[in-house]
């Protein structure tokens, strides 16, 4: 069985070439034709899921062979003296499920395109973009190696930048994918510093495999410290880190992702939310060796790191009125959920947590794009209200996605928050449970604040929503029923965890008690919000006027984006750049002008010798005669011939 | 005790042409007086050659002592070439600049 | 050894049409567009072939061609190509050819332009071919006038007058030059000196020079008096201040060649004269080297920050850029140095993309102020798409081939001077602050009322973004097709095995 | 026992007599029909040019009166150079002798005449005959210089060429003098002999006052402030010829002189770094004046003194009394002093051209000459950048033959300042580049060239450019002519 | 030597000195010349005590005579003005006592150091008139023919230059 299926994972390469041979054909040959880029860039993106879909019951039904040896198959890329790169594909169960994910989510978001930006003047560009995008995210998936995955990483970026910008005569739009851009790079180059060093250590960059990174590592690797009592592994690890830190929006990298909303709200769905920004998770689980490698401090600085994220975006999502910013800043703190799952040691978890995100996170999106393209455009959530009773269909898969993300069973939402919690209780990081926990109790509040107030409020005279059209509504039904269903994976018969885990494999019963715990938190937090915005019983005025400074730092985001535009603009632009402009012009060219300056100046000087007067040309004459007589005299030792008492042997 | 005149002597004075004649072409201002004192300068150049053809001692080595004075007789030759064309000289620039004042030829300059 | 005339024939093909174009009247401007392009076209059509035929398993110097020139001093007309050479002469055919299409909107003094630009094409490319040091140095010091001749032309006053530029650029690179005579006379003569002893004539041949053993003073001198003057060709802090005025001054053409190859002879210098033939010397100021590159990365991107006209941007990027080449050749390993001639081929196409796009916007806008121009993209989306290629090349994404040249290098030098190798590396942030920023205000943003009479570029104005773009691409997703010939290069010229040698003593370990 | 050859003569002779016979030709047909001197004067050359190189080639190297006066490849050498300088400067004043005041007749055989003397110098190895030969050539350039009559610059240029020339040739003969006196004799030959290698004062007098003499022709500081002057007065093809002639002929006397010199004392340490130091010196100063100038001729004046001082280090690279570098620095001088002519008539013929075109030679008067005469703006560019060294004309070899034979000497330093001084020149070079190309010269006449002065200029360009790309024929004369000197 | 000769010798050695020192202090351009001429004679009176006949004639003729005559003519065609104040000093005169002085001092501390040079004249036999022209125009045949020549260009270039542009317009 495992044979057939190798032959079988070695095609996989078809699944990110399938986009980009769209994305290709697009922009060079159909780019005139909207309905053909489309239906090409569709296509295209539904033959690489079925693809996906092959490879995930090919790996499902090789069970335990491929779980232990993941089947690469690479052709050299780059060869040189001290440099040996190959890129390939790499099929395991987490690829696989990932490859299942993005194609499916990239698949529903371009149908639902289809409706979503009917109209557009960038249509073919649109889709052009968004093949682009599925060819490098389903690149990074299959990645063999760091340096691969890098490449595929910074096109994704790339992806994000050109889709984030779309609409680049917006100047919001502009800056936002320049942000996002450059936020990112900074990120990137603690990744790319990870990977120079890491191949200058281990001359690798592969993950698995014989000579790979995880195989060094696992026989007998040596670790050493390297900057005080911090070992090489663990700077390395950190390094690594830095980069998903970037991608996946930890803070303090986060800023970019709020800002990122203002691309087309399937991009929003598709990569803020769904694929792209889980790629850092991602990495960090296909890293998970260095890091479980390195000290223990590599793990703790993942987890801190995500669990702060996830309850600092969660407070920010409360006091945020944009349906995309709450839906974003909940992105952001899902995403700390994952990343503190992988901190604690809980891969599986963390990537169980993955899935049943882009699921219902992908639907959540795709809903408010709904809602937004019914409202013309307006986002904010007190502008809408009573969407329900015209829009049915949007209200009741977002009102799924909604409990899914609360953590209510069977929702998929329940099945992986729970188990991220359960991890962090069980690997002794209480506190992070008790954030997570937390955190988990906000989400249900402001997602249902969300939900209350945009679908269920009093209705708005001004609006005139009606239910979108086919292609939007499919896809949201598609992914509804994914999010319903989606954490059904975790149960025991199916065995997520078994496929995907890291380590040696231990079969992890539910531990029900933790459970409740957080399902109770989840529903608090619905009924908080269901009391203060569908019973009014508590004024959410009165607790703004009761904390104003709260909300109003709430509100501004920990003004974290006016700190860095003010570094930016002071310290960067206003200050260093300017200094050094200053002493490259003044000093450095001021120095090349002056000789030159000096030059001239000697040359106006010198012409001042020649006087014009003859005499003075004879006098400088013969007077130099003299001084080279002297000169010559006295250098030649003959001045002691010249000795004047020589004259008084007088004249024979 | 007699005083002879060495060669030395003959030298002495030939500098001591040579010198004023130097000294004029320094300080005089009438270009006739500094071509003047050019041929003084020429003049005592040949008394130096003349000066060396007379005591020179080598006479046994087969040297014609008497290449002193064919110098000097060549020089005379081209300094009167030279002063000639040089009076010349005076005579246009007077016509072209109305004057033989050397510090007035300073047209070009710098 | 049979001598091959294939290279020969490069080189002259600019120099017949040079020749052709004399003999046209000076009305005929297409006329004598068409015959540059023919002429760059046929040298550009002969080193593609010359690319692929070049046998990389044998490596070395093939193509090659010795006739004894200069007897008495025993200079040889020497042409050969090897792995470095050969994508050099490729970079340099390829920008030719583009700058030509670059330059078709040209009225004024259509003949003198050309003239004048495929002379400029035939001394660099003669630079690259040279195998004999002599012909090196005159091929390289033809190009220096014609350049000045064309900017005070062509050229373009901004913050300093075009005349400033010019003469500024002209006699910058002069004195580097003459620095560098001094030392190749100097090298020149210690050669003879050891050949006569060995009972041979004195000669100029690079690989004669570099199988003899220099004094270790004598190498320091001279190969820092190479470093001076290949150091500001190559626009070396704190030699640079010529490079972002000159380009600014230059016509497109001219910014093109200049920044795409020009300055490459800088970093081909140091690689082929100071390391190959002078490696003890290279190990002595490879320190030193590391340091000002490493300030020529972040120094130039910060100032690259503040500038407001392109091409300013453009050149203080060029300059940042060029300081990973340096850092390459002061990292002394054989990644670094493939890294190195790597990134002066990425750096080359991108720049000469990049300068072809502001060519193209000044030439429509008549502005190359940042603050003037905005959301082009609605009227010029090639022109945009071009533009914005050559900024994520700049900023070395991956895809384009400066992102493989980048990485090469980092990782050939991270294993001898990883606190070097970081701080590069982090130069790459500032590199895409400015980029971005540059791309997003000149191409997007709100469509202005008054770029909308401009047309697109089309026709023979899109040859350049159509070449360079596929060449970006080209060897940045197949990167073995450019590296696997640069390595043949690295170790079948005898750098390697100097490398080794060389290396040894700066190799400490990783940290 | 004395050899009489007088074939060895025969260039000397040719010129003497065309000369005079070209002056009587000028004198017997009227005034009006003297076109026909200007074609006359320039087979005249050619022929002796022609013979000059048969002579180079094909007649053994002999000396004539035993030793007073030498018939070798260095001497036929610079022979050859005059002729071509004189040619040069026949062929680009066909159109602006016509703007003489009169005497138009007598110009070519006084060229002839000055030429003459310049051969004299090279062949002669006798002080006296030198001193001749040299007052020859000076005397009838300060008829050359004040050729415009009616012209009171040029009559200032050649009084003050006059009196400082007088004055330098009686230093040169008081320095005559002593050595005579010293040896007994003014033949080299015998001087060298008689020397020996004791010195005293009055042998370092005596090298100071030659030094000086000789430092006078070629303009070396500081003994050049004539040169500016007399190079701005003179009627534009007569600077050429001063420049390119005149110096030559002062380097082929120096360098017979500094061999004797270099034969007989043991002066060299010290002679060789002051003559260094002025060679620097000169350099320096006369590149960096050159700079300011506005007056196309001031400025080559100046930058011929630079010149002056690259040449002379070529002849300081003769110091060690080994033949292989004997050879490297003055072939040096020789290549040099050759392309010099070349680079220097180019510039000359084409400032001529504009000159008489234009009645001035300011470089303003070059605005858009590129599109006004554009072989006039390529020769001009060409010229000047061969003048400052730079690939592919022919001023880059010379260069690098001057600095490699004055390195293998040891001395280095003198390279950095020659060549940085190059590069530096090209400052002002591209001053005239830069007038001639920014513009179009709205406003000016349009002024193609013609006839011979299309001829010279062309033949300049394309001789410093082929001799810049292809030097070797050049080379091998030079180092046959500098071997036969030392042999 | 004789006696005779030495006074001989004396009286004319100051004489062509102070005339030459005349020539160069005498404000008059008249008396300058007749100055030149005196110290001319007073030169060619040492050269017959040097046994040089022949250049003694030759040096009156050309230089006393022929030299002094021409000078003379060109103060008359060219003098404007005062003739007494016709020969002033330059300012530069202190300047040109200094250089003058100093070359003097080192040139005579040259010859008085000399040993060699201290010498006094040897009973000599050479130095006829004779012999004088055989060597002339046999060793120095080349700079005799070149002399000629040099005074046959100088004539012409004197006419040239004298006679000006006025041949024809």
């Amino acid at each position: 069985m495992f044979k057939e299926m190798h032959n079988l994972f070695q095609w996989a390469w078809l699944i990110p070439f399938l986009p980009f041979l769209s994305f290709f054909i697009i922009a060079f040959i159909t780019k005139r034709s909207k309905g053909l880029s489309a239906a090409i860039s569709i296509l295209a993106i539904l033959t690489s899921l079925c693809l996906s879909i092959g490879i995930g019951i090919g790996v499902i039904s090789s069970g335990a062979e491929v779980v232990e040896n993941p089947v690469m198959s690479t052709v050299n890329w780059l060869s040189i003296g001290g440099l040996q790169i190959n890129f390939g594909t790499l099929i395991d169960p987490m690829s696989a499920m990932m490859l299942f994910v993005v194609t499916l989510v990239a698949s529903m978001v371009q149908i639902y395109s289809l409706g979503y930006m009917h109209g557009d003047k960038g249509f073919s560009r649109y889709f052009c973009y968004q093949s682009l995008f599925a060819f490098s995210m389903l690149g990074l998936v299959l990645s063999t190696n760091l340096l691969e995955m890098y490449v595929f990483w910074e096109l994704v970026g790339l992806c994000s930048y050109l889709l984030i910008g779309f609409w680049y005569f917006k100047v919001s739009a502009r800056e936002a994918a320049k942000k996002a851009f450059v936020t990112t790079r900074v990120a990137d180059v603690g990744l790319l510093i990870g990977i120079v060093l890491l191949y200058t250590k281990f001359g690798s960059l592969d993950f698995y495999g014989p000579g790979s990174l995880s195989a060094q590592m696992a026989s007998g690797f040596q670790d050493f410290a390297l900057i005080g009592s911090v070992s090489y592994l663990t700077v390395m690890a950190l390094l690594v880190f830095i980069g998903p830190m970037g991608k996946s929006g930890q803070f303090p990298f986060h800023v970019w992702l709020p800002d990122a909303m203002e691309g087309p709200t399937p991009v929003s769905a598709l990569i803020h939310a769904a694929t792209m920004v889980v790629a850092g998770v991602y990495l960090v689980a296909r890293m998970f060796f260095l890091f479980d490698n390195a000290s223990p401090v590599a793990l703790e600085f993942v987890a801190i790191i995500g669990s702060f994220t996830a309850i600092f975006a969660a407070t920010i999502a409360i006091a945020q009125d944009d349906i995309k910013k709450i839906l974003a800043y909940s992105t952001l703190s899902q995403l700390g959920y994952m990343m503190f799952a992988l901190g604690v040691g809980a891969l599986t978890a963390s990537m169980f947590h993955l899935m049943t995100h882009a699921f219902f996170k992908a639907l959540m999106f795709l809903g408010a794009g709904s809602v937004i393209h019914a409202l013309h455009e307006k986002q904010n959530i007190w502008d809408m209200g009573g969407l329900y009773k015209k829009m049915p269909i949007t209200t009741i898969t977002f009102g799924i996605g909604v409990l899914a993300i609360a953590g209510i069973p069977p929702f998929a939402g329940f099945f992986s928050k729970d188990e991220i919690l359960a991890s962090a209780m069980h690997s002794g990081h209480p506190f992070i449970y008790a954030i997570g926990l937390f955190t988990a109790f906000l989400t249900a509040f402001y997602m249902c604040r969300l939900f209350f107030v945009a679908f269920l409020g009093e209705e708005k005279p001004e609006n005139h929503p009606h239910e979108s059209p086919k292609t939007m509504t499919v896809p949201l039904i598609i992914l509804a029923f994914f999010s319903v269903v989606g954490g059904w994976a975790a149960l025991p018969d199916h065995n997520f965890a078994y496929f995907i885990h890291y380590g040696v494999f231990e079969p992890e019963a539910m531990d029900w008690g933790l459970a409740a715990i957080s399902v109770a938190a989840g529903l608090i937090g619905i009924g908080l919000a269901y009391s203060i915005y569908v019973k009014k019983a508590i004024k959410a005025e009165d607790v703004v006027a009761r904390f104003p400074g709260v909300y109003k730092l709430l509100k501004n985001k920990y003004y974290i984006d006016e700190i860095y535009q003010w570094v930016i603009d002071k310290i960067i632009d206003g200050f260093i750049a300017k200094v050094l402009y200053w002493f490259d012009i003044y000093i450095i060219d001021g120095i090349v002008n002056s000789l030159a300056l000096l030059v001239r100046g000697t040359g106006s000087g010198l012409r001042r010798f020649t006087t014009g007067q003859l005499q003075t040309y004879a006098l400088v004459f013969f007077f130099a005669v003299v001084v080279f007589y002297i000169v010559l005299a006295v250098g030649e030792g003959q001045l002691a011939g010249l000795n004047p008492l020589a004259m008084l042997g007088g004249v024979k | 005790m007699t005083i002879s005149v060495g060669l030395s002597t003959y030298l002495l004075v030939g500098a001591m042409l040579f010198c004023i004649g130097l000294y004029g072409v320094f300080s005089k201002r009438n270009v006739i007086a500094v071509l003047m004192s050019i041929e003084l300068m020429l003049n005592a150049v040949n008394l130096n050659f003349v000066a060396f053809s007379r005591f020179t001692p080598w006479e046994n080595q087969g040297i014609n002592p008497l290449v002193g004075q064919v110098s000097a007789l060549f020089v005379i030759v081209v300094a009167a070439a030279e002063i000639a064309v040089g009076l010349a000289l005076v005579i246009t620039i007077f016509r072209n600049r109305k004057t033989t004042n050397v510090d007035d030829l300073n047209w070009l300059k710098w | 050894m049979s001598n091959s005339f294939i290279l020969l024939m490069t080189l002259l093909a600019p120099v017949l049409a040079l020749f052709i174009i004399v003999f046209i009247p000076r009305e005929e401007t297409k006329m004598i567009k068409i015959v540059a392009a023919i002429g760059t076209f046929a040298a550009l059509a002969l080193s593609v072939f010359l690319f692929f035929a070049y046998d990389k398993s044998v490596g070395g110097l093939q193509f090659t061609m010795t006739i004894p020139w200069i007897r008495d001093i025993g200079v040889n007309l020497g042409l050969g190509v090897d792995g470095i050479s050969l994508p050099m002469l490729l970079l340099t055919n390829l920008i030719g050819f583009t700058a030509v299409y670059s330059s078709w909107n040209i009225d004024k003094r259509v003949k003198d332009f050309f003239v004048l630009l495929l002379i400029l094409i035939t001394g660099v490319m003669g630079t690259f071919i040279a195998t004999d040091l002599f012909i090196f140095f005159l091929c390289y010091e033809i190009v220096v006038i014609p350049i000045y001749i064309m900017v005070i032309i062509w050229g373009s006053t901004k913050r300093v007058s075009k005349e400033y530029a010019g003469m500024k650029l002209t006699i910058y690179l002069l004195i580097g030059s003459a620095f560098m005579l001094v030392a190749m006379v100097a090298l020149y003569l210690n050669a003879s000196h050891q050949l006569a002893v060995l009972g041979q004539g004195p000669t100029f041949m690079f690989a004669e020079l570099a199988q003899l053993q220099y004094d270790p003073s004598f190498q320091i001198i001279v190969f820092g008096l190479f470093l001076f003057g290949f150091g500001s060709l190559i626009s070396m802090f704190p030699f640079h201040s010529w490079s972002p005025d000159g380009y600014a001054g230059a016509p497109t053409a001219v910014s093109m060649i200049h920044a795409g190859v020009l300055k490459k002879i800088g970093g081909y210098g140091l690689i082929r004269l100071g390391v190959l033939v002078l490696p003890l010397g290279g190990r002595f100021w490879a320190p030193i080297i590391a340091v000002l590159a490493i300030i020529n990365i972040l120094y130039a991107a910060f100032i690259a920050m503040a500038q407001k006209d392109l091409k300013y941007v453009v050149g203080y990027s060029s300059v940042s850029h060029m300081g990973n080449v340096l850092l390459a050749i002061a990292a002394l390993n054989i990644t670094s140095i493939n890294g190195a001639v790597a990134m002066m081929f990425a750096h080359g196409v991108m720049a000469a993309l990049f300068f072809s796009m502001i060519g193209f916007i000044y030439e429509k806008t008549h502005t190359r102020n940042i603050g003037d121009l905005g959301g082009l993209a609605h009227q010029m989306p090639r022109l945009a798409t071009g533009f914005m290629i050559a900024g994520m090349a700049g900023l070395g994404l991956p895809g384009t081939v400066n992102f493989i040249a980048e990485f090469t290098i980092f990782n050939g030098v991270a294993k001898v001077m990883p606190v070097q190798a970081i701080l590069g590396i982090v130069g790459i942030i500032f590199t895409a602050v400015y980029t971005l920023r540059v791309i997003a205000n000149v191409l997007f943003g709100p469509r202005r009322a008054e770029w909308d009479h401009l047309k697109d570029i089309r026709g023979p104005e899109l040859v350049p973004v159509v070449v360079l773009v596929f060449v970006i691409f080209a060897t940045g997703i197949f990167p073995n097709t450019l590296f696997h010939l640069i390595d043949s290069g690295v170790y079948t010229s005898g750098l390697a095995k100097v490398l080794e040698t060389v290396g040894q003593a700066t190799i400490g370990g990783l940290f | 026992m004395m050899n009489l050859n007088f074939a060895l003569l025969t260039p000397e002779i040719i010129m003497a007599v065309l000369s005079l016979g070209l002056l009587v030709i000028g004198l017997l047909i009227p005034p009006g029909e003297r076109k026909g001197m200007f074609p006359l004067t320039v087979f005249a050359l050619l022929g002796t040019l022609a013979y000059t190189f048969y002579d180079f080639f094909f007649i053994q190297r002999g000396a004539f009166l035993q030793g007073m006066y030498m018939h070798d490849q260095f001497a036929v050498y610079f022979k050859i150079l005059f002729l071509t300088g004189a040619l040069l400067v026949v062929l680009s004043s066909k159109d602006y002798v016509s703007t003489f005041p009169a005497h138009r007749g007598e110009f070519y055989p006084l060229i002839m005449a000055a030429t003459l003397g310049m051969m004299i110098m090279a062949g002669a190895s006798d002080l006296i005959t030198m001193y001749v030969g040299l007052e020859l050539m000076t005397i009838t350039f300060f008829v050359l210089v004040a050729y415009r009559t009616n012209d009171g610059k040029a009559s200032e240029a050649a009084i003050k060429y006059l009196v400082l020339s007088s004055a330098s040739s009686a230093i040169l003969l008081y320095g005559i003098s002593l050595i005579y006196g010293l040896t007994g004799s003014t033949q080299m030959f015998m001087i060298a002999q008689a020397l020996g290698t004791v010195q005293s004062p009055v042998t370092v007098l005596a090298v100071v006052f030659l030094l000086a003499g000789f430092g006078f022709k070629i303009s070396l500081i500081p003994f050049h402030l004539w040169a500016p002057d007399i190079y701005e007065g003179a009627p534009t093809p007569v600077t050429a010829f001063l420049a390119v002639g005149s110096k030559a002929a002062g380097f082929a006397a120096l360098i017979r002189f500094y061999l004797l010199m270099m034969y007989s004392q043991t002066f060299a340490q010290t002679g060789q770094t002051l003559l260094l130091i002025l060679a620097a010196i000169t350099m320096i100063v006369g590149n960096l004046t050159a700079i300011p100038q506005t007056n196309i001729k001031r400025m080559l004046a100046y930058s011929s003194i630079a010149q002056a001082g690259y040449m002379l280090i070529g002849v300081i690279a003769v110091s060690t009394p080994s033949v292989s570098n004997f050879i490297g620095g003055i072939k040096a001088v020789l290549f040099y002093a050759m392309i010099y002519v070349f680079a220097n008539m180019g510039a000359f013929a084409v400032a001529t051209h504009v000159e008489q075109a234009q009645g001035s030679c300011d470089i303003k008067d070059f605005a858009g000459l590129s599109k006004r005469s554009p072989l006039a703006a390529v020769v001009m560019t060409a010229s000047v950048l061969s003048l400052a060294g730079i690939p592919p004309l022919a001023g880059f070899v010379g260069k690098f033959y001057l600095f490699s034979a004055v390195m293998d000497q040891g001395y280095v330093w003198i390279a950095y300042v020659g060549f940085v001084m190059s590069m530096i020149s090209v400052y002002y070079y591209l001053g005239v580049v830069k007038a001639m190309f920014r513009t179009e010269g709205e406003g000016l006449p349009n002024i193609p060239v013609h006839g011979a002065t299309k001829f010279t200029i062309l033949f300049t360009f394309i001789t410093t450019l082929v001799l810049g790309i292809y030097p070797t024929p050049l080379a091998q004369m030079a180092i046959s002519a500098a071997t036969s000197l030392v042999k | 030597m004789s006696t005779m000769a030495t006074v001989v010798f004396f009286i004319f050695a100051i004489i062509a000195v102070a005339a030459a020192w005349g020539v160069v202090t005498s404000t008059n351009i008249v008396h300058s010349a007749l100055f030149l001429a005196l110290s001319f004679l007073g030169v060619a009176v040492l050269y017959v005590l040097l046994n040089a006949e022949f250049l003694a004639a030759a040096q009156i003729l050309v230089y006393a005579g022929a030299v002094s005559i021409l000078v003379i003519f060109a103060v008359m065609l060219t003098l404007r003005g005062d003739v007494a104040v016709s020969n002033p000093n330059t300012n530069k005169w202190t300047w040109g006592v200094c250089v003058a002085g100093l070359l003097f001092a080192l040139i005579a501390l040259v010859i008085l150091t000399n040993d060699a040079w201290r010498i006094l004249p040897m009973p000599s036999t050479a130095g006829g008139t004779t012999e004088l022209s055989a060597l002339l125009l046999s060793w120095y045949m080349v700079p005799f023919e070149v002399a000629a020549f040099l005074l046959t260009i100088a004539l012409i270039g004197a006419v040239i230059l004298a006679k000006g542009g006025k041949e024809r317009k």
